[in-house]
């Protein structure tokens, strides 16, 4: 019973979306087409439980005085300050009736002044990975390697007007080899081609995967054993 | 320690430092390097370019602040592309955030460099819509019952721009601007390949490459990342070159592109070769520095 | 908000993050565990606000609602979002014990919508489309008859590279003989395509940090 | 309604030639040799196909297929279809590919699940998921295993959830911690749910620490931030990165390469493969992501199911090469016979 429901909603959910998919009108496509919605509500509903997760690991942290709890105090605090500001629209200028995000709410500078420099600052530290993982991997090792190494060199260089520049020299004839030319043709059609072999195969590992959950074949997620 | 044993083992500290100063100093000095348009660029160009005037035009911000320095421009371009061969264009989001973006547009460049153009007339700004990829297979199903009102909550049929519009294919193409999901995929999933509307638009550098298996028979044409927009500013400038003196930001902003780019091509010679040298020599160390990659 | 207040803060915040590079320290602990609480609590406010009150309250208490959901006035309740509704309460059952069972209908819900909802948009756009964009002239003419080699050429590495590529994911043969080669040559296309994709790349992380360089930019040029 | 090009070129074919074509790739498939042949493609035994049972699906599920391009085929019938408005015409071959690539899909679990062995080749990633929980007991440090950034309404989710179940399960018979930040909630509640069962399983239920697994944060970079913060402090033996993973994938896997970690990381987000690929000891490529969970469960029809995907890559590699072949010919002979053919043939990828 507590496994044969679970597995029978799968099924009966996964089969009305495929078909809803199909079929153009009544209640197999208001489901198709609802699905983002509810899984959105069902999300929120989730908060709860993550919310709490994050309540009970900060709280126990600052208890139990654990390495670095006074961080966790830092993230309790602007959790709970936030959600209050959040939830309750404090500092909305149209109310609890005003847009959430209304220029000038404190949500909104919590938005503006917190959340995006930090953000931007997180993502734009990808500059320098990106440096240190190239100098480090691209090695000719391997033939592999060495192939991963120069479609990256020539792209690189292809991408910049340096590129033009080392390249111009080149006789008219041979103008497919200067460096912009080179490396958007390795853009449209090498590495189409890859792209397109890897899409493939997801789209069928997602179709078998796919059909595996709705016939209960693949029930990790339920627990294996009763 | 043997020379190319310490160059392979530098403190990787020391390339992030290098990287820091490639992006700054160019910054600081503003080199201006002048590009010219590729095939894939030139037709988003051509096609906005030959659309009668007064066409409408959807163009979909989506991306947020985090990725604004790359897409910023792009918006900025077809911004001025578009209102400038007279088109009726409607902005609208799939990102919560793009809001923000299109409030850059909408309040600092339009009444600063098209003060004739009215809002509800030649413009409007549809705001965001949640759901997602749902979302554009919504519109596309029946345009009215997710939209049917501006941003600002006024409907639909009172905006002369906005009247007509019954359906989504009763604009002419899209163009998105994209910095993940939902983006041009989605676009070209839902709207492109069901409606059979022209998709076009920009992404990021990130994005961009999964979009190229698309060119040209689902997607029109692509901005692909910083280098995408200072092309598809120098065709504007080639062809309206009153243009030559609006700051042209993803121009401006390859000086630091063209330096990091060399930075790191230069890196990965200078490994290669202390990776060579120390092959060669007495005390073979190769293979041992890092984690060799094991893929595939 | 003031404006120099705004800068300020943007870039403290900025070089706090900054700082992990050189390693972790105090600075970095803090602005990441205020990263946390703020965005945790941000995120669910919208949550709340975005997708519970209009999608979900707004369509089953529709004249409830009439204060905060535009539109909302005059519409009669939508009765099939009792679903999401009964599916979210029963996942809250994972908080009793004795009820918590019940919270695997909840999940069974979700997980069968994502393999129902997925299959055949994947099977369509990312299974039939590519298929079909991949069957092209392997020899490109123009229009008076001539062999174009450029294009021809780059017509064969697509196609080869596809099916090369598709032959380095069979699983259940294994790769040697004949099939050992073409999956080999797979793995250069994979390579091929990783490489310049990673190289295309670079362009748009060095954008990120110009931007936040300028953003420090900002804020030097405010205090001097 | 709203044709596409392609769809729109097929109604000018004439009438006549699709039905009589239509009629005879229904006659052909549904002979017996047709189904041989089939087999032999595919290297299947043809007594296994012989035995009524099992030839008598992959012969209705072509059947069917021809059946449909007959009602396509047939302008009054799809007509009558687009006018009752059910049916959406336009998806026509959607379903049609749908019905063969998962009847491919089940012929194969069956043929499995009756005890056919079968052989799967090694995945370089997988082979060293023992040896780097092995590694992390004995130098006595956690696993990190981060699920990746999608909700469980993406499938390449739900495969990493599986995937944590089996890695759960091995971690268990050893004496190491798990560490899982997850960035959904939901993906929280599976994580739990799954990871509890497999140390159950295992007979170790007093080894689950509910509070291991945790939610964090739905920002993107938060996530990120708290995961570095994660990775330099706890310094774990092995990472693994399995899952749906966008632009955090490089930060978290270089963060991890700089404490020297064993680093296997997988995504069907071909977006990321790169910085995987090159950050990583080992990657999972799109596909194989999804053929982890069959290889390490080896569970039959699991196997089955990736036989069945390879029937699917045939199919498109059989199709792409004859689809570029009819268009070469069509090319060079300009022929209206040759592209009345290819129209036919290629129906299924309109």
């Amino acid at each position: 019973m507590r496994r044969r429901i679970p597995l029978i909603i799968t099924f009966i959910i996964g089969v009305v979306l495929i078909t809803g998919y199909f079929v153009t009108r009544g209640p197999f496509n208001t489901l198709y087409e609802s699905f983002s919605d509810y899984f959105a509500i069902i999300t929120v509903f989730a908060f709860i439980l993550g919310g709490g997760s994050l309540l009970k690991i900060h709280l126990k942290r600052v208890s139990s005085r654990a390495t670095d709890w006074p961080y966790s105090m830092v993230t309790l605090v602007a959790f709970l300050v936030t959600l209050v500001i959040g939830l309750f629209k404090v500092g909305n200028p149209g109310g609890m009736g005003g847009e959430i995000l209304a220029s000038g709410s404190w949500l909104r500078f919590m938005f503006d002044g917190v959340y995006n420099p930090l953000s931007a600052t997180m993502f734009s530290l990808l500059a320098f990975f990106v440096a240190s993982a190239s100098y480090r991997a691209f090695r000719a090792r391997t033939k592999e390697a060495t192939i991963l190494l120069s479609a990256a060199l020539v792209i690189l260089l292809g991408r910049t007007p340096v590129g033009a520049w080392l390249t111009a020299w080149m006789p008219e004839s041979l103008a497919f080899l200067e460096l912009p030319n080179l490396a958007n043709w390795i853009m449209a059609w090498p590495n189409t081609a890859g792209q397109r072999a890897i899409m493939i195969g997801i789209a069928l590992g997602v179709i078998a995967t796919s059909l595996r959950i709705i016939l209960g074949i693949e029930r990790n997620y339920l627990g294996r054993g009763e | 320690m043997r020379i190319p044993d310490t160059i392979l083992q530098i403190d990787r500290r020391i390339i992030f430092l290098l990287i820091g100063a490639a992006v700054c100093i160019p910054l600081l000095l503003k080199p201006r390097f002048q590009d010219s348009p590729t095939p894939i660029v030139q037709s988003i160009f051509d096609t906005v370019e030959r659309l009668p005037a007064g066409s409408r035009v959807f163009l979909s911000f989506d991306y947020g602040p985090d990725t604004a320095p790359e897409l910023d421009p792009m918006a900025k371009a077809l911004v001025r592309h578009t209102m400038t061969r007279g088109h009726e264009v409607s902005f609208f989001t799939l990102f919560p955030e793009g809001v923000g973006q299109i409030k850059k547009i909408t309040d600092n460049l339009l009444p600063v460099e098209f003060p004739d153009k009215a809002y509800g007339r030649d413009y409007v700004n549809l705001g965001y819509k949640a759901g997602l990829g749902g979302a554009i297979n919504t519109m596309v199903v029946n345009f009215r019952t997710l939209v049917n009102a501006d941003a600002e909550g006024t409907p639909l049929d009172d905006l002369p721009i906005t009247a007509d519009v019954d359906e989504m294919v009763d604009y002419v193409i899209i163009l998105s601007l994209t910095a993940g999901d939902p983006g041009l995929k989605e676009w070209i999933q839902f709207a492109g390949d069901i409606a059979g509307i022209p998709v076009m638009g920009g992404g990021t550098a990130v994005v961009a490459p999964e979009l190229y298996p698309y060119y040209p028979q689902q997607l029109v044409g692509l901005m692909g990342g910083l280098k995408g927009a200072s092309e598809y500013e120098s065709a504007l400038v080639d062809r309206y070159p009153a243009y030559r003196n609006a700051t042209m930001e993803a121009t401006m902003r390859m000086g630091p592109q063209v330096v990091t780019h060399v930075l790191i091509v230069l890196l990965v010679l200078l490994g290669n070769l202390a990776y060579f040298l120390g092959r060669s020599g007495p005390g073979n160390r190769a293979g041992r520095t890092g984690q060799g990659n094991r893929a595939g | 908000m003031d404006v120099t207040l705004m800068l300020w803060i943007d870039a403290a915040l900025t070089l706090m993050i900054l700082s992990f590079l050189y390693r972790d320290n105090p600075f970095y602990k803090f602005a990441e565990h205020l990263f946390v609480g703020v965005s945790a609590a941000y995120l669910m406010a919208v949550g709340f606000w975005d997708h519970l009150v209009p999608n979900l309250l707004g369509k089953l208490f529709p004249s409830l609602m009439s204060g905060v959901v535009p539109g909302a006035v005059g519409r009669s309740p939508d009765y099939y979002y009792l679903i999401p509704a009964i599916f979210g309460l029963l996942l809250l059952t994972r908080l009793i014990d004795r009820w918590a069972w019940l919270s695997r209908w909840a999940l069974a819900f979700i997980v069968g919508g994502a393999a129902g909802f997925n299959l055949p948009r994947f099977l369509d756009s990312d299974f039939i489309i590519q298929v079909q964009s991949t069957m092209i002239p392997l020899v490109v003419l123009d229009a008076s008859g001539n062999l174009l080699w450029g294009a021809s050429f780059s017509h064969v590495v697509l196609v080869l590279g596809v099916i090369c590529g598709l032959v380095y994911f069979f699983f259940s043969v294994e790769h040697k003989g004949v099939l050992g080669h073409v999956s080999r040559a797979g793995i250069w296309v994979l390579m091929v395509t990783f490489g310049a994709a990673f190289g295309y790349t670079v362009m748009a992380r060095i954008s990120l940090l110009t931007g936040r360089m300028e953003a420090l930019g900002a804020w030097l040029g405010s205090i001097f | 309604m709203h044709h596409l090009p392609t769809t729109r070129i097929l109604c000018g074919v004439p009438h006549l030639s699709r039905l009589l074509c239509a009629v005879c790739v229904f006659a052909a498939v549904s002979s017996q040799r047709a189904v041989l042949a089939f087999a032999a493609l595919f290297s299947l035994p043809r007594a296994v196909l012989a035995s009524s049972a099992v030839s008598t699906l992959p012969r209705a599920v072509l059947a069917f297929a021809a059946l449909f391009s007959l009602l396509q085929a047939d302008p009054v019938l799809a007509q009558a279809g687009a006018e009752s408005g059910w049916f959406n015409t336009d998806r026509t071959q959607a379903l049609v590919l749908g019905i063969i690539l998962t009847g491919a899909i089940l012929l194969y679990v069956v043929l499995a699940s009756a005890g056919r062995p079968l052989f799967i080749r090694k995945i370089a990633g997988l082979e060293t998921v023992e040896e780097a929980v092995g590694r992390a007991t004995e130098m006595g440090k956690p696993i990190l295993y981060v699920p990746g950034l999608n909700d469980m309404d993406e499938v390449q989710t739900i495969a990493s959830m599986n995937l944590l179940g089996h890695l759960a399960t091995i971690i268990a018979g050893y004496d190491s911690r798990l560490h899982v930040p997850v960035r959904k909630s939901l993906v929280m509640s599976v994580a739990r749910e799954t990871v509890q069962q497999s140390y159950l399983t295992a007979g170790r239920p007093d080894a689950y620490q509910e509070d291991d697994i945790h939610y964090v944060s739905d920002a993107q970079f938060a996530y990120a931030a708290a995961v570095d913060g994660i990775i330099v402090r706890e310094k774990p033996a092995a990472c693994f990165y399995l899952g749906g993973f966008y632009a955090e994938s490089l930060i978290l896997a270089e963060t991890g390469n700089s404490i020297g970690a064993i680093q296997i990381a997988g995504t069907a987000r071909p977006p990321q493969l790169p910085f995987f690929v090159a950050a990583c000891d080992y990657t999972l490529i799109g596909e194989e992501l999804f053929a982890a969970s069959a290889y390490l469960s080896k569970e039959p029809r699991m196997l089955g199911s990736l036989k069945g995907q390879d029937a699917g890559k045939g199919i498109a590699i059989v199709f792409i090469l004859a689809g570029s072949a009819l268009a070469t010919l069509e090319s060079i002979t300009g022929s209206e016979t040759v592209r009345e053919v290819s129209e036919i043939v290629l129906w299924l990828f309109r």
